[in-house]
């Protein structure tokens, strides 16, 4: 149980990155468009994204031991 | 849970909790220090940055990035050395290293909240400044890396390391009856040194230790790339940027390590609890990052003067010999003097404790110093086009900013070493009933 | 203002600065209320218009036919800063780089490269005050190569006139009677004989001859060997410029004359020089007036006035009434009027303000009996500026009343205006203004965007209110008359006079003018920002180069060789003037160095005043905008000098004048500026500021005019100031 | 769509500066802040002594070093060429003024009213209140504020507000509306040219074809749409003289 929730948190940290960056301005000539993001917020997402593939550790660590629940 | 003590009133171990003298001084005076920062912030919020000695660059003849950014890339380089030597330190097991991890982790913490303050002081508009940047940042500018990896991404990292790193003291804390207990119950979250814990928390310090030390190198080289990709500004576009910063950021780091150290060792009164040898893997380590520095630049040195162009031959005129001659060769002393005791101290492997913190003081002075030759000489004296060349010198706002931040980084690590032990609990000192 | 005038209307004194439109409605007051009259030319360039008028009877300096210039001496024209000859319009740059794209090469004559800046094909850096040393050896060059159009010196000059040894020309009476008119004697080649000058076919230019058993030599042949010792070596230590390169100018100007040839210009065949001068501002030097007919004769040899591509001077050659006048300058004796007119001191006058103030200070000394006691200043500022500005402090305190209409608080006006009468800086109509660019003819109005601010109102309508309250404005002789004379609006335009019995608005005024220009649409025409300059085509050859014009130059004959100047002098001696005043009236431009030479040694620098793109005149120098781009007076300085004195870049100096005749110093504190291109012992101080009635002035420094001298040594023979003095210059002051 | 340059015939400038004011007067640009500045240049030592003027605006390149490093995307480049700055969006960390090599951003230093030259006139005075009734500057354009381009932001440098970043536009507002930027309009000599490069039958593009055409450091690789006819690129041993009033 606890190994994969933090799998899964890695998982989804990662996934939340890879939109954040892809979703923030893309790379390619200066132009109007390159200058703004696809979607409001993507680097915030980004950084949600890299903060929830860190604390994947705390899940990791703090989870409870089903025995002593 | 664990067995429960009687509730006989006893001390706190290393003075957690007790408001000596001393402590009310230095925080009194890192108060003081805060309310002159917040002032001169104000004053520069209202009447623009005009209070501020920065000018625009060019027709202007000021600098546009000033005492602030130098501020910026100082923090964030001392922060890269602290959790660096944590991780190493939990990576390569060095056992006898163990003792200053937390120190590492907490100067990380604190001096990264202090760099993101002095970028946000520094923008013209402070407020939508962090709004604007989670929701527009562009990853094509180098400030994305600074904005998301630096500050959001290894802040997390390290407050989490610190506080996994810190729970097994917590679990021993929170068995003490005090005003602080509830904090400590929180903090151990249930921590009760079960082999199984010890094991999950070896695996999982391990794995942030190992995505922490890359995290950083990218983190602090992006800094570095904010001034290594402009071709626009001689003296700033160059590959050695990025190293050259990770390199300072240790020196800088493990220096102010080293002075920490000192000062938490007395005041727990106990000069067993960090060992001479210690000191002397710091010592050596700083030794280490000092001589690969001067390396740097010598290298930097020799490029600039051996056939430059007319714009960087400017620019090394007036960093050699010119208006920023005392600050370069201040520097370079304040590296190579420490270097040379400290080669000293290792070959006669007697390591002096009171050298070791002036040594640590010299560099991290040095390290502003040379940020401050990165950031500014290169838009005084470093226009492509023949602009007259500029002038640029900090204002009291700064100034009193620059020291708000100082206070504020004090009064932090101050508040943390009253609330919660600075060196581990480790086994030497068996917490038992009587204390 | 009327009680003066009541006893002697000469007492008032008007006088005027410089304004931009025709100034029809300035005469035509001056005429209503019978006041004397005091313009600015004596520190513009009135002493290169004396010249020209002299030489060749037109009422300008010189500016080159751009359109098909190629060779172009650009002496002393501050190019990049300010206008040239006539008037300080755009379109002299414009003709000027139109000209370059077309391959035109400019020999810039300045102690300044700023002046020119990247224009300068070849730049001679002369020696403030020599230029008449230059321009002498120029002409010896040009005769030693035999750079000489001699028809035109035979048929258009007086150069074949022959010429006693005394100096005088011999002449004969033709005719009887009422028609007997003197004539000189020409030596003609084909018959070999003195014959009056109208009737010999080829007048001799060279060779010496005997009349009635005197030598006579043509006037051309006095002026060669007048010049024989002038040549590139004698100018070179006079003028600080090596004497290969005065040579090769020389040669330059000579080739590019392409003298003999002609071009079809519309139709009209013309002589084709395209070489020319542009000269203005620097004819007001103390050797001036000969110095600017010195560099008319550097044209003349070579054929190259009035021709296509050559030396024009006017617009047109309509002859200037002063050309007949100096045929012969008679000397009166005292009492003089306070400008000295037709003085034993100065014969030939530009009426100077300096002047003026000198005789105010020590009437009997000048033989002057009546001083002025009423002055309306109009758009002047004569204490900043104008030079010597501690006499015009004494001197303007003589007036029982000073009534100023400026648009801003002049220095002049704070120092001495009982009454301030605020004027419209541009809020106003004004006009007819020549909006003429050399190739077409045009005229514009100034047409007020907004109503004046405060209680500010246009000049012509503070006029009609000040006739109003004289009683001159109404009736015959009155204002409106006069401003009904000077728009043209009589005889057969009379239709369009406006009234006289009621007062008009100057709208109406101007709408009545632009009616009786043929203009429908009358002042609406100027009104209508997509029209407002009424052309009127272009320029038609016939009018623009002498050769062409009906009779060729107007029928003038340009006075090579300048006798009534030589008997000027011999009047000027038997009346008792002393040599500093006579020794410049002489028959051919003759060099001297200039009195300022006289200071001692250790005054090493010569002091010259420039014109700022940024500024105009001491009238901006308050103006935030403008502040901001020329924000300060500075002392340009050559770094080698600066460096002898132990002075850097931005230093706070002392600039200390010494007045060669009188022994008076004055100083001035400024900040030094490096400036490469500037000679070693020359320095230069703009003249924009020094003023001291508005914030922005505070900390913008000195103007030069507080140093510089007038009076004797420091004016030309024709009473025009000289902006030359020796300074020393020392580190430190208070600024 | 058209794509914007503008070309300087260094062998007609006279260096008068019109153009600079023509451009403050246009965008009342604050005390200091010069979208175009003329440099006027000395080089060598009397009598060898040659002089030259450069006007100097925003480059416009098509490789924008300002563009790239803008965290926020506040400085951006449109399809027509133009480089704009957007006063909403941007934080005022003044980056783009580091990266760029020619010196052309200006920062808002202070507040709009103080930067109006009030060292020497007090808006707030009754005499001049009477008259501008409370506006500052008094001469303020109203298409300053105004939304432009397809984008719609406000890039004409909107009412220079304190704290944000500003640099020549090619007068966008002006541009749009079918005339031409402000100095180009008033230079007397016609020294600034400006047009359509992408259109090779243009009078910028013939001019840039016809004369061997410069930029202002090439090797910095930022592609420039300002092109320099005559004259040369300047070196450092230049010394830039009759500087203005610059430092606030």
């Amino acid at each position: 149980m606890r190994r994969n929730v933090t799998a899964a948190m890695i998982a989804g940290g990662i996934v939340l990155m890879l939109v954040g960056y892809l979703g923030a301005a893309p790379w390619g000539a200066d132009t109007v468009a390159n200058s703004d993001p696809r979607f409001s917020f993507a680097p915030a997402v980004f950084v949600i994204g890299v903060i929830v593939a860190l604390s994947a550790a705390l899940v990791y660590e703090l989870m409870p031991d089903r025995r002593n629940k | 849970m664990a067995t429960q003590i009687d509730t006989h009133p006893t001390a706190l171990p290393q003075q957690v909790g007790q408001l000596t003298t001393g402590w009310k001084l230095a925080m009194g005076a890192s108060f003081l220090l805060l309310v002159v920062g917040i002032v001169a912030f104000i004053r520069e919020l209202s009447t623009g940055m005009i209070a501020t000695g920065m000018r625009n660059v060019g027709t202007m003849g000021g600098a546009s990035w000033g005492l602030y950014i130098t501020m910026v890339v100082y923090f964030i380089g001392v922060s890269f050395a602290g959790i660096t030597i944590a991780a190493l330190v939990r990576i390569f097991n060095l056992r006898q290293l163990r003792p200053i991890a937390r120190i590492a982790e907490l100067l990380t913490v604190v001096f990264l909240l202090m760099g993101s303050l002095a970028i946000i002081v520094d923008l013209g508009q402070p407020v939508r400044g962090v709004i604007n940047l989670f929701r527009y940042a562009r990853p094509q500018s180098p400030f994305f890396g600074t904005f998301s990896l630096v500050i959001a991404g290894y802040l997390a990292a390290s407050l989490i390391y610190l506080y996994l790193g810190g729970r097994r003291d917590a679990a021993k804390m929170a068995e003490y009856p005090s005003r602080l207990q509830r904090f400590h119950r929180w903090w151990a979250a249930g921590y009760s040194d079960t082999p199984e814990e010890q094991a999950r928390h070896r695996k999982t310090s391990f794995w942030l230790a190992v995505t922490i030390i890359p995290l950083l190198v990218i983190a602090t080289s992006t800094l570095g790339f904010v001034f290594g990709l402009q071709v626009g500004r001689p003296g700033w576009y160059g590959t050695l940027q990025a190293p050259a910063f990770v390199t300072l950021a240790g020196v800088s780091g493990t220096g102010l390590i080293i002075v920490l150290a000192v000062i938490v060792r007395r005041m727990v009164h106990d000069k067993t609890a960090l060992g001479i040898d210690v000191f002397a893997w710091l010592g050596k380590f700083l030794l280490a990052l000092v001589i690969v520095y001067l390396y740097f630049m010598t290298v930097e040195l020799l490029t600039l003067l051996y056939s430059t162009p007319e714009v960087e031959k400017q620019l090394s005129d007036a960093l050699l010999f010119g208006q920023y001659a005392w600050i370069y060769w201040g520097s370079v002393a304040l590296l190579a003097i420490p270097a040379i005791g400290l080669m000293w101290q290792a070959l006669t492997r007697r390591w002096n404790v009171g050298w070791l913190v002036a040594a640590g003081i010299a560099v991290n002075l040095a390290a502003i110093g040379k940020r401050f030759l990165i950031v500014v000489p290169s838009q005084t004296h470093g226009t492509l086009l023949p602009y007259e060349v500029g002038s640029y010198s900090p204002s009291w706002v700064e100034y009193g900013v620059v020291l708000g931040l100082f206070g504020l980084g004090a009064l932090m690590i101050g508040a943390f070493v009253k609330a919660f032990p600075p060196l581990p609990l480790g086994d030497r000192e068996e917490v038992t009933a009587d204390a | 203002m009327n009680e003066v005038r009541e006893r002697d209307p000469d007492l008032v004194l008007w006088q005027k600065g410089r304004s931009k439109a025709k100034s029809f409605y300035d005469t035509a007051f001056v005429k209503a209320i019978g006041s004397s009259k005091l313009g600015h030319g004596a520190f513009c360039s009135d002493a290169g218009y004396r010249a020209l008028e002299y030489t060749i009877g037109t009422h300008a300096v010189l500016h080159p036919d751009f359109r098909f210039c190629n060779y172009m001496l650009s002496w002393g024209w501050n190019i990049t800063n300010a206008g040239g000859n006539k008037f300080c319009w755009l379109t002299w740059p414009q003709h000027m780089v139109k000209a370059r794209d077309r391959g035109m090469k400019i020999t810039h004559i300045d102690p300044r490269l700023r002046s020119a800046g990247p224009f300068a094909d070849n730049w001679l850096a002369i020696r403030p005050g020599t230029d008449m040393a230059l321009a002498l050896a120029l002409c010896h060059e040009l005769i030693a190569q035999d750079f000489i159009d001699r028809p035109y010196l035979r048929t258009y000059t007086n150069a074949p006139f022959l010429v006693r040894e005394d100096g005088t020309v011999v002449k004969v009476t033709v005719g009887e009677g009422d028609e007997a008119t003197d004539v000189a004697l020409v030596w003609d080649e084909a018959s070999g004989a003195a014959v009056p000058f109208g009737e010999a076919t080829t007048p001799a230019l060279e060779g010496s001859y005997e009349i009635e058993g005197q030598a006579v030599r043509p006037g051309y042949e006095v002026f060669k060997s007048h010049v024989a010792e002038s040549t590139p070596e004698w100018a070179a230590d006079i003028t600080g410029l090596p004497a290969e390169q005065i040579r090769r100018v020389a040669t330059e100007f000579g080739e590019n004359a392409l003298i003999g040839s002609t071009l079809v210009v519309d139709g009209v065949e013309v002589p084709h020089r395209p070489v020319g001068i542009m000269a203005y501002h620097m004819a007001q030097q103390e050797l001036g007036f000969q110095t600017a007919r010195a560099m008319t004769m550097v044209p003349m040899l070579v054929g190259a006035v009035g021709a296509a591509g050559g030396q024009l001077s006017d617009f047109t050659w309509k002859l200037h009434k002063n050309y007949a006048a100096f045929e012969t300058i008679d000397v009166a004796d005292p009492p003089y009027d306070f400008m000295l007119n037709k003085s034993k001191y100065y014969p030939i006058n530009t009426g100077n303000p300096g002047v003026v103030a000198q005789v105010m200070l020590d009437p009997d000394r000048y033989g002057v009996e009546r001083l002025p006691e009423v002055a309306i200043l109009h758009m002047v500022n004569p204490l900043t500026a104008f030079p010597s500005q501690p006499e015009y402090m004494e001197s303007y305190k003589k007036f029982n009343f000073v009534a100023v209409i400026s648009p801003w608080l002049s220095e002049t006006a704070d120092y001495f205006a009982d009454v301030v009468l605020p004027s419209a800086t541009i809020e106003k109509y004004e006009g007819p203004i020549s909006a003429t660019n050399q190739y077409v003819e045009a005229t514009t109005m100034r047409i007020p965007p907004m109503e004046p601010l405060f209680e500010s109102k246009g000049e012509i309508d503070i006029y009609m209110d000040l006739c109003e309250a004289m009683g001159t404005l109404f009736g015959e002789g009155g204002y409106l008359e006069q401003v009904n004379k000077a728009l043209g609006l009589v005889d057969d335009k009379a239709s369009f006079a406006i009234p006289t019995d009621s007062k008009p608005t100057v709208r109406q005024i101007f709408d009545n003018w632009s009616l009786s220009q043929g203009i429908d649409e009358g002042i609406a025409f100027f009104e209508d920002p997509n029209q407002s300059v009424f052309v009127k085509g272009p320029m038609s050859p016939k009018k623009m180069y002498g050769y062409a014009y009906d009779p060729p130059f107007a029928g003038a004959l340009h006075r090579f060789y300048g006798e009534s100047l030589l008997d000027a002098q011999r009047q000027m001696k038997e009346k008792g003037a002393e040599e500093i005043y006579w020794q410049d009236y002489t028959a051919l431009p003759t060099w001297r160095p200039p009195t300022m030479e006289g200071s001692p040694s250790d005054y090493e620098f010569y002091l010259i005043s420039y014109h700022m793109i940024e500024h105009k005149q001491s009238r901006s120098s308050f103006v935030p905008l403008l502040a901001e781009l020329a924000p300060a007076a500075r002392m340009d300085i050559n770094p080698m000098s600066a460096s002898r004195l132990g002075i850097e870049d931005g230093d706070v100096v002392t600039v200390e004048s010494h007045n060669a005749i009188t022994g008076e110093t004055r100083s001035l504190v400024t900040t030094a500026a490096f400036c490469d291109g500037l000679r070693p012992d020359t320095v230069g101080v703009p003249h924009h500021f020094g003023g001291w009635t508005h914030p922005q002035n505070k900390g913008q420094g000195a103007s030069p005019n507080e140093i510089y001298f007038m009076g004797e040594g420091y004016v030309s023979n024709t009473a025009d100031q000289a902006f030359h003095v020796k300074v020393k210059i020392s580190k430190g002051g208070e600024l | 769509m058209a794509k914007y340059a503008m070309v300087v015939d260094l062998n007609r400038c006279q260096g008068c500066r019109a153009c600079t004011e023509a451009c403050k007067i246009e965008n009342n640009t604050g005390q200091g802040m010069f979208w175009m500045h003329v440099f006027r240049f000395e080089d060598g030592a009397f009598p060898e002594t040659r002089m030259s003027f450069l006007p100097r605006p925003c480059q416009h390149c098509d490789n924008a070093p300002c563009v790239k490093v803008c965290p926020t995307g506040a400085r951006f480049k449109r399809e027509d060429g133009i480089v704009l700055t957007d006063p909403d969006r941007c934080i005022g960390c003044r980056y783009c003024e580091l990266a760029c090599p020619y010196g052309v951003n200006y920062f808002n230093w202070q507040k709009p009213k103080d930067s109006q030259y009030s060292d020497v006139i007090s808006w707030d005075d009754p005499d001049i209140q009477a008259i501008t009734g409370g506006a500052y500057p008094p001469y303020k354009n109203p298409d300053l504020d105004k939304e432009w381009g397809p984008e719609g932001r406000r890039t004409a440098g909107g009412n220079h507000a304190k704290g944000v970043m500003e640099k020549c536009t090619f007068c966008v507002q002006r541009v749009e509306q079918g005339s031409l930027p402000a100095c180009v309009d008033t230079c007397p000599v016609t020294a600034l040219r400006f047009g359509d490069i992408s259109d090779s039958e243009s009078p910028v593009s013939r001019f840039i074809r016809e004369n061997e055409a410069w930029s202002l450091l090439e090797e910095a690789g930022t592609k420039p749409s300002v092109f320099y006819v005559g004259g040369k690129p300047p070196s450092h041993s230049y010394k830039e003289v009759e500087r203005p009033k610059a430092r606030v």
